[in-house]
């Protein structure tokens, strides 16, 4: 790179790097405005909302659950979510779960536990939680800010009789939690 | 001999201030980019969602306010000295404002990348409009409040030069590149009495926690008074560089001396009672008053329309001295390959651009198709993004020379890089304009739905490939910034040394200042006429929200 | 760059105009003899392109895009 | 004072230019019914409880002897109420009233897609009707930054036929 304007061969070489840089600096920038306008125009004149059916089909939902949603129905345990809520504060995001026994929870003594957290970005959140079914249970994490979780993997020891233990897994979809601001207390 | 030998001390000056500049626009652009990858989710790894606000907020803060204030004072120290022929009157003086600028964004800075801190207390996440209820730390606050009292310093060493020049030039007219300093800092001055008071009066006792409850409306319609004319504030010194020197980079002369003051003399009047256009949609202000801020929203087009008349007027007169010929074909005579002048010429394109978004923002209803969409953040990139930024990055290619004393490095570069600014900003600003028309919100970490299944509906095309529209437009863009950056840095530390490092003359206008009528020079003037009409705009309104007390009806402050 | 190599002596002879000295201008135009007759075609092409798209943003755009608020 | 003659031209036609677009302004207002909302009133945010927005909702009213709804809407750190939890249902081709106001911070109030489009600020309601044209399910987006989950807080707006909507939901 030499800072001479004048010497010829770095004028043809300027004259080239010039007009390679106005076709792509300029000449696709131009192209795009005017593929923006001609599809605007296209689109709402001419064929005037083609696509309004197709754009209103929706992603299958996979059930999901929510507060109120009972988990281990098949199993003779099941537990309510009876609370789940992300409490924001400026400096930290906590989810808040809590459990509690359904009513047609059979069994006296089998283990529920929430072995991990699936956030939205992906990232999981491994902090088991373990509590017997037969009794209530919240239990909180703090999450990494901004994120909310997606989905609980937990697992339940079932007692088939004295000295056999079944391990049932069950991964749990939530749907939408509510998030609120609250103001962080100081510790 | 360039403006470094000639006046060493106002160099120093304008130096110091450009550094505060690039580092601000290197850092906030480098944010900008990281924010490209986020919102559109291509890549969310390098902070949570959380933070991106303080990212948002750092963007915002350093580019917005800081880049543009410190460059814009650097600009015009150079601009008064130059066309006055005088060094700053006293020096301690104009280091202080230096220094209280400085100070200012250093605890603003501070204040927001707290927020990165993790279970810090110092936030300011509050974006650079900081709306109340939500609240930042108060250096947050006392930083913006000294950047503004340092400014208003600065102008006034301006006014002081103007003074003393005029003691000893009774007769003469004021240099053009003095009057365009000065009518830009009266309208500054008339539109920061809004910040000041919402600042200083308001936001500053209350994050002090000296008042608890706050009203939101009316910091948020005081910020507003401010926050429209400060567009103007950063576009003025962008008009300035296009009007004072564009024409000389493309081989001619101002067309009109005349045009060039009358159009900073409508700014000066008109820029600030439009500050309602930003309100369209807010409760609390009546329809008359948007109405009449729609109109002189409408009106203000008037001098930018006009500046594209001039400028490319004087434009096309350098082209043909250059021997252009035709209607169209004189463009192709323009120094292409020059990049201080391919630089103004790209982001006046912009501008043109830009302008048109803007002409949808300012109509009262059809505003609200676009309000807080992604269209608006499309709009300003254009504007403050690229006419201002741009221009200000050209112009430190044969500004930064005169104040070093070196000549620039890597011209090849220097060359690529307004070019790659240009597409990457047609890119990103094209995807944000239509994502907007879907619906697309701004500032958001996390623009998609989240929870229940629904999706914006795009005009045409597909969210997908805006989404990457943007992310490559914001890349394109960081490697522009990056380029500007690194030949500013080595022509700054390593051009070689030259008694004239660029051609730094200045000719004479076409229709030069005899032609121009005396009374567009009467300060007093135009700056009582622009006192009257934002009082028409704003006292009625502002003594209505205080009627019931200046914090009444008050909310509670939400650490953000 | 916007500087030309031989300029650097321009302001030695103040006879000469600016564009005397400057080789890269091939001839001085007066503001007489100057007609902007490309720039009066650019404007106008944009104030018709800009009233196009405005008719549209508004008309289709905008008002093809119910609910609004009628009250 | 020298202007040239293309400039002046140009200057006549900048200003049909601006006549022209707030003509159209005016007349998009009047014969378009595309307005924008104006000053209501105000409320103590601190106090929403004791005023409608404390039982947030749907609610029908008779109007010149027509059947329309009220909306209340209260937009909090981080959802609407309704409109979160529950979507709102509204029938379509029918006035509905929103009002709409915040007890914490600025909030937006964005209809995705269409021209609904407004700010909720804490000691202002904000008034606005429609009439919704299909019945589909919209996008409820909070357009202004709000707090640290601002980007989660998101709704749906329900417009169902008028013989199917669900008057047990409203609320009294």
């Amino acid at each position: 790179m030499t800072n001479s304007e004048t010497s010829n061969s770095e004028e043809g070489s300027n004259k080239t790097l010039v007009r390679t840089l106005i076709i792509i600096g300029i000449g696709i920038p131009v192209l795009v405005e005017l593929l923006t306008l001609f599809n605007l125009v296209n689109v709402q004149i001419f064929n005037d909302k083609t696509d309004q059916v197709q754009r209103r089909s929706q992603p299958d939902q996979a059930v999901e659950f929510t507060e109120g949603d009972t988990l281990f129905t098949k199993s003779n345990y099941p537990v309510v979510i009876s609370g789940m809520q992300i409490n924001v504060s400026a400096q930290e995001w906590v989810f808040e779960l809590e459990f509690r026994p359904s009513d047609t929870t059979m069994q006296a003594t089998p283990l529920v536990k929430v072995d991990s957290l699936r956030l939205k970005n992906g990232d999981l959140l491994r902090r088991g939680q373990e509590w017997s079914a037969s009794q209530s249970k919240s239990m909180r994490w703090t999450l990494p800010n901004g994120q909310v979780p997606v989905k609980l993997y937990l697992s339940g020891k079932e007692l088939i009789t004295e000295d056999s233990v079944r391990n049932i897994h069950e991964e749990v979809p939530l749907g939408s939690i509510p998030v609120r601001y609250t103001r962080k207390t100081q510790r | 001999m360039t403006f470094l030998h000639k006046f060493p001390k106002a160099a120093k000056v304008s130096k110091a201030n450009f550094i505060v500049a690039f580092i601000a626009l290197g850092l906030g652009g480098f944010f900008g980019f990281i924010q490209a990858l986020h919102r559109t989710g291509v890549f969310r790894g390098f902070f949570n969602s959380g933070e991106y606000y303080t990212l948002l907020t750092g963007h915002g803060v350093l580019l917005a306010l800081i880049f543009t204030t410190f460059f814009i004072a650097g600009l015009f120290v150079w601009g008064v000295t130059r066309s006055l022929e005088r060094e700053p009157e006293n020096m301690t003086f104009t280091w202080s404002w230096f220094w209280i600028m400085t100070i200012g964004l250093v605890m603003a800075a501070v204040a927001i990348l707290g927020g990165l801190v993790p279970n810090g207390s110092i936030r300011a996440a509050v974006l650079y409009t900081f709306y109340p209820p939500l609240q930042a730390h108060p250096m947050f606050y006392i930083g913006l409040a000294l950047v503004l009292i340092g400014s208003w310093m600065a102008g006034a060493d301006w006014f002081w030069s103007y003074r003393k020049w005029r003691e000893e030039n009774p007769t003469d007219r004021i240099p053009i590149l003095t009057f365009m300093t000065l009518f830009t800092m009266l309208m500054w001055y008339v539109c920061t009495i809004g910040l000041a008071i919402e600042v200083v009066g308001l936001l500053i006792p209350w994050s002090l926690g000296w008042v608890v409850e706050i009203e939101p409306l009316l910091p948020r319609t005081l910020f507003w008074f401010f926050g429209h004319a400060v567009v103007y504030f950063w576009l003025l010194p962008a008009y300035y560089v296009w009007y004072a020197i564009l024409p000389k980079l493309s081989g001619g002369r101002l067309f009109s001396d005349s045009m060039t003051r009358i159009v900073f003399i409508i700014f000066l009047i008109l820029s600030t009672p439009v500050g309602y256009h930003h309100q369209y949609a807010d409760a609390g202000i009546s329809l008359g008053f948007k109405f009449y801020a729609m109109a002189t929203t409408m009106l203000l087009l008037l001098p930018s329309l006009m500046t594209l008349f001039t400028v490319v007027a004087s434009m096309e007169h350098g082209a043909r001295q250059r021997g252009g010929k035709g209607y169209f074909a004189w463009v192709g005579k323009l120094p292409w390959d020059r990049p201080a002048f391919v630089g103004c010429a790209l982001a006046g394109i912009m501008f043109a651009a830009g302008g048109f978004s803007g002409m949808i923002n300012a109509g009262m209803n059809v505003n609200l198709l676009i309000h807080n969409t992604l269209w608006i953040p499309g709009h300003f990139h254009l504007t403050v993004g690229t006419a201002v930024a741009l221009t200000f990055m050209a112009i430190s290619y044969w500004l930064v020379p005169q104040l070093t004393g070196r000549k620039l490095k890597f011209k090849t570069l220097a060359l690529i890089q307004p070019y790659t600014w240009f597409l990457g900003m047609t890119l990103m600003s094209n995807a944000m304009h239509r994502a907007g028309l879907a619906g697309v919100p701004r500032r958001t970490a996390e623009p998609e739905f989240n929870t229940n299944a629904m999706s914006f509906d795009p005009v045409f095309g597909t969210m997908g490939e805006m989404k990457w529209q943007i992310a490559i437009g914001g890349t394109i863009l960081l490697i522009s910034l990056i380029l500007f950056l690194w030949v500013i840095t080595t022509s700054w530390l390593a051009g070689e040394k030259s008694d004239k490092p660029v051609d730094d003359y200045i000719p004479e206008p076409l229709s030069g200042v005899e032609h121009t009528p005396a009374v567009l020079d009467n300060m007093k003037l135009w700056f009582a006429l622009a006192l009257i009409l934002v009082l028409l705009a704003y006292s009625f309104p502002l003594w209505e929200m205080i009627q019931d007390g200046i914090f009444e009806p008050g909310a509670l402050p939400r650490p953000s | 760059m916007a500087e030309n190599n031989s300029s650097s002596s321009n302001k030695s002879d103040p006879s000469q105009s600016w564009e005397q000295q400057n080789p890269e201008i091939e001839r001085e135009i007066g503001i007489e003899e100057y007609q902007p007759k490309g720039t009066l075609t650019f404007t106008l092409m944009y104030l018709g392109l800009v009233v196009l798209m405005w008719l549209f943003m508004y008309f289709v755009e905008f008002g093809g895009n119910a609910p609004s608020i009628i009250e | 004072m020298h202007i040239h003659k293309f400039e002046r031209f140009w200057i006549k036609l900048s200003f049909g230019l601006i006549a022209f677009f707030i003509a159209s302004v005016i007349y998009g207002f009047v014969a378009m019914d595309l307005k924008v909302i104006g000053d209501y009133q105000t409320i103590d945010p601190q106090n929403l409880g004791e005023t409608e927005f404390g039982t947030p909702g749907v609610r029908k009213v008779t109007k010149n002897g027509q059947t329309e709804y009220e909306v209340y809407v209260q937009t909090i750190q981080f959802a609407f109420q309704p409109g979160t939890a529950r979507p709102i249902t509204v029938p379509a081709n029918t006035r509905v009233t929103f009002y709409i106001t915040s007890p914490d911070v600025l909030h937006g109030f964005e209809v995705a897609g269409t021209n609904i489009n407004t700010m909720s600020i804490p000691g202002q309601v904000a008034k606005l009707t429609t009439i919704f044209p299909e019945s589909r399910e919209y996008g409820l987006v909070c357009n202004e930054y709000c707090g640290p989950a601002h980007h989660i807080m998101e709704g749906k707006i329900k417009v169902v036929p008028k013989s199917e909507f669900d008057k047990s939901n409203l609320v009294q």
